[in-house]
């Protein structure tokens, strides 16, 4: 598939649960998220290879990856 | 037709009375002198259908009785005073969560493992206050072999109706005698069963108090789902920080008990009309209080014989009343003066003297129609 | 793109947990990296993909921070005394047995305070799964060492370094009579969802030991950098799946921890049991 | 009859003399027209040493379960003898077993003595029904209750096997009662 | 020269009590709010070669408590509401086997798991009748944290004395809050070590009842055998049937504290001579019954402030006394009213107010300030 | 001729108890034909072989029968509640680490209200011998079934038979962490005694499951005609030695109890590395 | 002063709040010549949430421990000053941190704001000493400790490297309180 | 040895201690004790080895087998 067409991925954040722990920060295999002050951020969608690791392992129901 | 009548032991009686009472589950540990009740229902519970288990110890065995009853049972556990003292957090628990269960206490000599075949009367202040925090407490006393059956039923229905713990104390005395019971067929006694939710299940609250006491529903039973807690909670028994809320429950589960006292009480009287001498008595105790108060009737003496078979929430009222006309009141227990500190304190400026025995042996009828005759 | 659209367009979309969540409960107590959140995610994946609904599920629970997730979910649920969570479970399921009981608890809940109910309940093999949040500390009440405190840790009440030999969980599950006993971390997340299904529906006593962390207590006290290097070093790194084992040479496997379903065997219910006493006792 | 009749049956643990007092208790309460209620003494361990039933039986309401003045004991041990004697009346009886009570309590009550334990060994085979033998000496002497109702009592708590040899037993009773009484 | 002062919480100053008794042993089991005290005793007993260990629950920790005092050791556990429940049995084989040992139970909201940070003073009557069984109990309810290091040095004191559990009493508000403390140099306070034995080991009779309190010996320390069990026994420790020797037994125990009230009972009084208004109150609410009492005088407002710091025993006599010339006793507590109903017993025909609050916060001096006003 | 002179002959003489009972206890409680009494003997025996003497031993029970043991040995003994003997035990080795510890009690008392204390005291590695006088009963209150009666078994409390599965004691302790463990019966004697020898001398957490007999209970309850009988069939023909296992064909080995040391290994012992951290903290 | 001088920290758990209470009481009670009694409130989970410590100082014995009127309240969380100003005397102080607390609560009483966080991190590199820079304003603003006092207070619970750091901080404090009483 | 000079052992059974289990008398390898109603007695000294068995398996401290 041709870099144009790609379709990103939509990652929804809940800063209201987020309480900043950096664990999807730090496993997501593609160094997608980071931390910015006490919530995540994406930092770089186009990375995101939609692997859900950092919902699976975030704690606190913050994070979610649509297709 | 005349009723069947079966000679039977207390503790056979005890269990006679849960069965009649419905009760359909049971946990208990073995420990003299109430192994018994244990044993019988082991033995009848499956024939109908009912749940048994015997428990690691008597905490598993509280424990497993409330789950039990969280399940939709009406259930039952029974021991003595070592087990009793086991069991206190969990019967606080189920004060505090409002889970509706009956434990017998066959009482025997303690502290400790004291004297464990002697009979004794020295757990009823541990009935009210034995679990730590302020809780509700209904404690029956029954005196004779029919009355731990009928007792049993009372505790079942008390137990459901108000959604609390409710105790059964006697001696060994009364638990290991043997008397003729007429069985109650059914329709006899009048059984209470268990209110139940009849909102829409989003709806439902098991501790809602829109109520004075909600409807609780069994798990997986009734389509309800719900959550229960030992701690301080809201209507919905999720825990709570609130503290009006937290003050609100607390007094309600008291509440319970404080506005319902007619319905709870019960006393046995004789005499009690011109008695200047009151003997206030229970349990085995009560049958040589009841032997002494006739005898001295006999003689002329102004004897009266007060026996609660409600003996908490205590009879203050009564007590109170019986005061005005009473010069002393006396308290024969197998112990070393416990219900003997309540009447004290509800007949005030009233002697009250104490019978107590802590020796393994029964108060016999004699010893206390000497202490009568010391005061005629 | 709504989690039902995308469903209906067949795309892969990201579990939707609200079904089993109690509205209006969340964001949780428990702290930041704490893992007992992933595991009642991973385990309400787990239900769902055996395809339990929430009436079937009783989840009671004893106290610590562990034994708060009954109050999160839309199940029947029982958040009930230190170590006797069991007990009250094993109640609940006598009189109801179609129930399917999940019990969550902490490794002081379980294995400290709740020691005897932990092994008698495994010895009747009654049908029920039991979570253990192993954290190898006391979180609730801030970080005393449990019977799974790794030897020489500092914790509150361990300052020169914790001294007591720990139990395996597992071993002492199995030594018990469970039928099912297994292990997993909150690190392998996918995993530990597929042993808590294989638990759940395991019939008898099911065990699964789940390493997790605390980093507020345990996490702290022993200089662990944040949530994410506790797992990385105690439940990656410290771990091996049964599946490996035999690939592994022995100097991999040393002081690691196995992973996996470690304990199947097929025994007779508990309460399929008691309902032959029953027959028996109304022939 | 006073307001209450009182009696007491002492032996050893195993003599099955708990069983005796609640057969008495049953053929006067469930077989019979009164009152009765039956209490016993645990030992400290359940057993071993001696033991003791006692059954009070009235016309009317019982409340005092226990013996306050007995009008007739049972002791098949002269341990359950020397230990409980003490409050029998003065015009109550004694009723020992020959073979294994040789030292006899001294008060004015009567003393009956009789080889119950030989008799159930050598004239029915079973020392086991010892104790239903002593229940019809029990019954004859003291008539508190019918010969029918004890007779009921026993049979039905009896397995069928065993009917006869317990009737048998109980016979054997009430006759040397009778001789016991004519002696005297 | 000046004493060390150092600003310090209530279960820190408990341990530091400890510690100056002679402590040497503490088991125990964490739980809010009495868990610091295990925390720093965990620090501090091995420094001076005392003994530690965190059992596996609080049934174990008063058990192994118990085994490390016949072991010699001044032994202690620390716990709150749950855990004191726990604990019943265990505790009643203290008293009724007299081995010496110290138990701090920290206040919090009840029952069952209640409010586990917030502060309570709902354990009072639970401290008295908790265990199954007749038995003596001990339990002093320090205000300040002061108080806190020199009554838990009393406790022990108590313990070695009259060879029996003796518990501390506080709430969390005194156990969690600071205060300076000056801390006492040795000599300063008395301390009490346990009697030894004399005479030759065979002639050893762990409860001789020649003496009033028989001296203890320790196992394996001194060549001295003995046995010890928590049924009654006689004069050598073993199980006993006689029915003399029970009743002696069981009596005995408390004889001990009852011959013994002088020593024993310590209360604070301020203004009571021409009290009419008497504040009963212990614990972080005798603080704010001070700050009240200090008030109403102010307003000329007749009155005084009776803290007692022996609990169990109950100040009976002292009460009776003040009853003669108080109108009212006003007792406030944080609970639904426990220790006034002590007051009321003893103090017959007097009314008897309590002010109770069950919803995790204090009892503010305002609220008792205006109930004082009620009856001037 | 008298123990004494006997002696002095160089002849072989019965062992003398006396120097470890207590004057004027006997006859004990036990009824005719209890296996108590058995190990007992069997125990004095070994403690005798050791060489320890009386100051040098302190006894602990729970209640039970079995318990009673240490009321008729001339020892530092103490009999304490239900299930709670190894607990005042630690309390009591702690506080005087020279003291040798024996625990006598039953399977009721160490395994069912006793379990949780039981399996923390193997974890511990505390150096005590634990007892376990087992039974398959809870004889004291008359005969109910325990954590050891075999399934369909005729007690006070199982009278369709008893349904639950049984713990294996040994298996129970090694998996808790006991560094020494055995099972050893009252009709072994002579390999009773020189396991419980070896149990006392070993450093650490022992424990010795001794299969023994209540006739009055159990046996009557389940048609044993003696005490002789029940010897004959659950101790004898119902255990094979591990020193025979190797030897036998698995069908011979099929529903039999090993007999003899199942497990010792070195392990540090509680008290030695609490004092090492006395050691650290004094530093 | 009055007979006892109320202070509350409040913010929320990790900022502090307790340790700056406890400082403080040991100013005046240990490094001065005052009374000081310090309470907390712990939340149900004793994590989380908004948390706060009281000192109550007085020249006499002080008995009830909690706050009845505040004298001076530092808020650093818009929770912690929502939920606790309520009892803040008429001629109180408030203290409140700008970057956090936005809503400021109405009431008679003074309020003063000051980036406290802010200063630690931007001038002082450690956001962990925002809590000693607000005892520095705290002293300085209500004056009911000396700087000496509260400067020893806070080095003896400071391990060396982190003195002068401390120090600083403290002096920040002192300083900009100052210039906050002045612009008032 | 002769059978004459054979030495006999000496059994002393404590007839107050004797419960009448019987243990001794169904396990002795040759025979040499039986039950005389509740107690036991001695039936043929000439068999016993003095294998002692008959005291190690007493639960009653009631039997004794002296050279
Ligand atoms: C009877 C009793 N004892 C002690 C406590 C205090 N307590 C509450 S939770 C807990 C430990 C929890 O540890 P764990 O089970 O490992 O759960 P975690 O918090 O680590 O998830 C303790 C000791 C209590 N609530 N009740
Ligand atoms: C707390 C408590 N629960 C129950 C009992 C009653 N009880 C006494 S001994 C016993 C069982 C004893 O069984 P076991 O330990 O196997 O000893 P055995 O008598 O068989 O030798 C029980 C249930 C008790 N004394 N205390
Ligand atoms: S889905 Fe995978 S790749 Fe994408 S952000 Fe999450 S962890 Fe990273
Ligand atoms: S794992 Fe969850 S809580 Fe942690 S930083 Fe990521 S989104 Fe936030
Ligand atoms: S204290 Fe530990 S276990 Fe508890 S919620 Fe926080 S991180 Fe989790
Ligand atoms: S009841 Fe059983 S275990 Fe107890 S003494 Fe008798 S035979 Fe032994
Ligand atoms: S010593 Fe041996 S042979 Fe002799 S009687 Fe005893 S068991 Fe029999
Ligand atoms: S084994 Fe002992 S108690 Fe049993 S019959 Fe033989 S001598 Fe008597
Ligand atoms: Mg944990
Ligand atoms: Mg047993």
């Amino acid at each position: 598939m041709a870099d144009a067409a790609k379709k990103l991925p939509r990652i929804e954040i809940n800063e209201k649960f987020c309480k900043g722990c950096s664990i999807c920060v730090d496993f997501c295999p593609t160094d997608v998220l980071e931390m910015k002050g006490p919530v995540v951020v994406v930092k770089d969608l186009d990375a995101c290879t939609r692997c859900q690791l950092c919902d699976l392992r975030c704690p606190d129901f913050a994070i979610q990856v649509f297709d | 037709m005349a009723k069947v009548k079966r000679f039977m032991q207390g503790n056979e009686a005890c269990a006679e009375g849960a069965l009649y009472a419905g009760c359909n589950f049971f946990a208990g540990y073995p420990i003299t002198p109430s192994t018994e009740i244990a044993e019988i229902l082991g033995y009848q519970l499956p024939k109908i259908g009912g749940k048994w288990i015997q428990m690691e110890d008597e905490i598993a065995s509280i424990a497993a009785t409330i789950g039990g009853s969280l399940g939709g049972c009406k259930a039952l556990t029974a021991t003595s005073g070592p087990g009793l003292s086991l069991k206190q957090e969990g019967l606080g628990y189920a004060a505090m969560a409002e889970i509706p269960c009956v434990i017998i206490n066959v009482m025997r000599g303690g502290p400790s493992t004291g004297y464990p075949t002697g009979p004794s009367q020295s757990d009823m202040m541990t009935a009210k206050w034995g679990t730590h925090g302020d809780h509700p407490v209904i404690a029956l006393t029954p005196s004779t072999v029919p009355e731990i059956l009928t007792e049993t039923v009372r505790a079942f229905n008390l137990a459901e109706k108000y959604r609390m713990p409710v105790f059964v104390f006697y001696d060994e005395i009364v638990g290991h005698m043997r008397e003729p019971v007429e069985i109650p067929e059914p329709g006899d006694l009048e059984i209470v069963d268990r209110a139940k939710p009849t909102c829409k299940p989003e709806d439902y609250k098991p501790y809602d108090s829109n109520f004075e006491i909600a409807p609780l529903a069994a798990y997986g039973k009734d389509g309800y789902r719900f959550h229960v807690t030992g701690l301080n909670h809201g209507d919905d028994g999720f825990p709570t920080n609130d503290s009006k809320r937290i003050d609100q429950g607390c007094r309600s589960i008291m509440a319970k008990i404080e506005n319902n006292l007619d319905d709870i009480l019960k006393n046995e009287t004789v005499d009690m009309d011109d008695a200047e001498i009151v003997l206030f008595a229970y349990g085995s105790t009560a049958r040589s209080a009841s032997f002494a108060q006739r005898k001295a009737r006999e003689k002329g003496i102004k004897a009266g014989l007060f026996r609660p078979l409600t003996m908490w929430p205590f009879p203050e009222k009564a007590i109170r009343e019986a005061a005005k006309k009473a010069k002393v009141f006396i308290v024969p227990e197998m112990n070393l003066g416990q219900m003997s500190l309540e009447v004290e304190r509800c007949a005030p400026g009233i002697e009250v003297k104490g019978i107590n025995r802590v020796d393994g042996e029964p108060i016999n009828p004699a010893q206390i129609l000497e202490c009568i005759e010391k005061y005629k | 793109m709504t989690a039902e659209a995308a469903k209906k367009q067949k795309l892969s979309v990201p579990f939707d947990y609200s079904k089993y969540l109690r509205g209006g409960k969340l964001p949780h107590i428990w702290c930041p990296g704490c893992g007992h959140g992933i595991i009642l995610k991973a385990l309400l994946r787990a239900i769902d993909k055996i395809g339990l609904t929430n009436d079937e599920i009783c989840m009671v629970s004893g106290i610590g921070c562990s034994s708060r997730t009954p109050g999160y979910v839309d199940f029947n649920t029982m958040h009930t005394l230190h170590g006797r969570a069991l007990s009250y479970a094993t109640g609940i399921k006598m009189a109801n047995p179609d129930l399917n009981l999940i019990v969550t608890t902490g490794d002081g809940d379980a294995l400290a305070i709740g020691g005897n109910h932990f092994i008698h309940t495994c010895r009747r093999n009654i049908d029920m799964t039991i979570l253990v949040y192993s954290n190898s500390i006391y979180g609730m009440t801030g970080g005393q060492f449990s019977p799974t405190t790794p030897e020489g840790s500092k914790t509150s009440t361990s300052p020169y370094g914790a001294m007591e030999p720990n139990f395996d969980c597992c071993e002492l599950a199995k030594a018990s009579g469970a039928t099912f006993v297994a292990r997993a971390t909150s690190y392998h997340v996918a995993e530990l969802e597929r042993t808590i299904k294989a638990a759940i529906e395991h019939k008898g006593t099911s065990v699964v030991e789940i390493l997790d962390q605390c980093p507020i207590y345990f996490g702290r006290q022993n200089k662990y950098k944040s949530a994410s290097h506790m797992m990385e070093m105690i439940e990656k790194d410290g771990t091996v799946s049964v599946k490996q084992v035999d690939k592994l040479p022995p100097e991999k496997l040393e002081g690691k921890l196995l992973r996996g379903i470690l304990h199947q065997v097929e025994g007779e219910e508990y309460c399929d049991k008691y309902a032959k006493i029953i027959e028996k006792a109304q022939d | 009859m006073a307001d209450r009749y009182e009696l007491r049956f002492s032996g050893s643990g195993g003599q099955g003399m708990i069983l005796a007092g609640i057969i008495m208790a049953e053929a006067a309460s469930i077989y019979g027209d009164k009152n009765a209620v039956q209490s016993q003494s645990y030992g400290p361990e359940s057993r071993g040493g001696a033991s003791k039933a006692e059954v009070v039986i009235s016309d009317d309401a019982i409340d005092y379960p226990k013996a306050t003045a007995i009008d007739c004991m049972l002791a098949m041990t002269q341990e359950a003898c020397t230990k409980y004697h003490d409050d029998i009346k003065d015009d109550g009886i004694l009723l020992v077993d020959t073979e294994l009570v040789h030292e006899l309590p001294k008060g004015k009550f009567k003393i009956y003595e009789f080889p119950i334990i030989e008799t159930a060994r050598e004239e029915l085979g079973k020392v086991i029904v010892a104790n239903i033998i002593s229940l019809g000496l029990m019954t004859a002497l003291t008539k508190i209750v019918s010969e029918k109702a004890i007779t009921d009592a026993v049979l039905s708590r009896v397995p069928k096997p065993f009917l006869e040899l317990n009737e048998k037993a109980l016979k054997i009773g009430f006759e040397r009662a009778k001789e016991l009484k004519e002696k005297k």
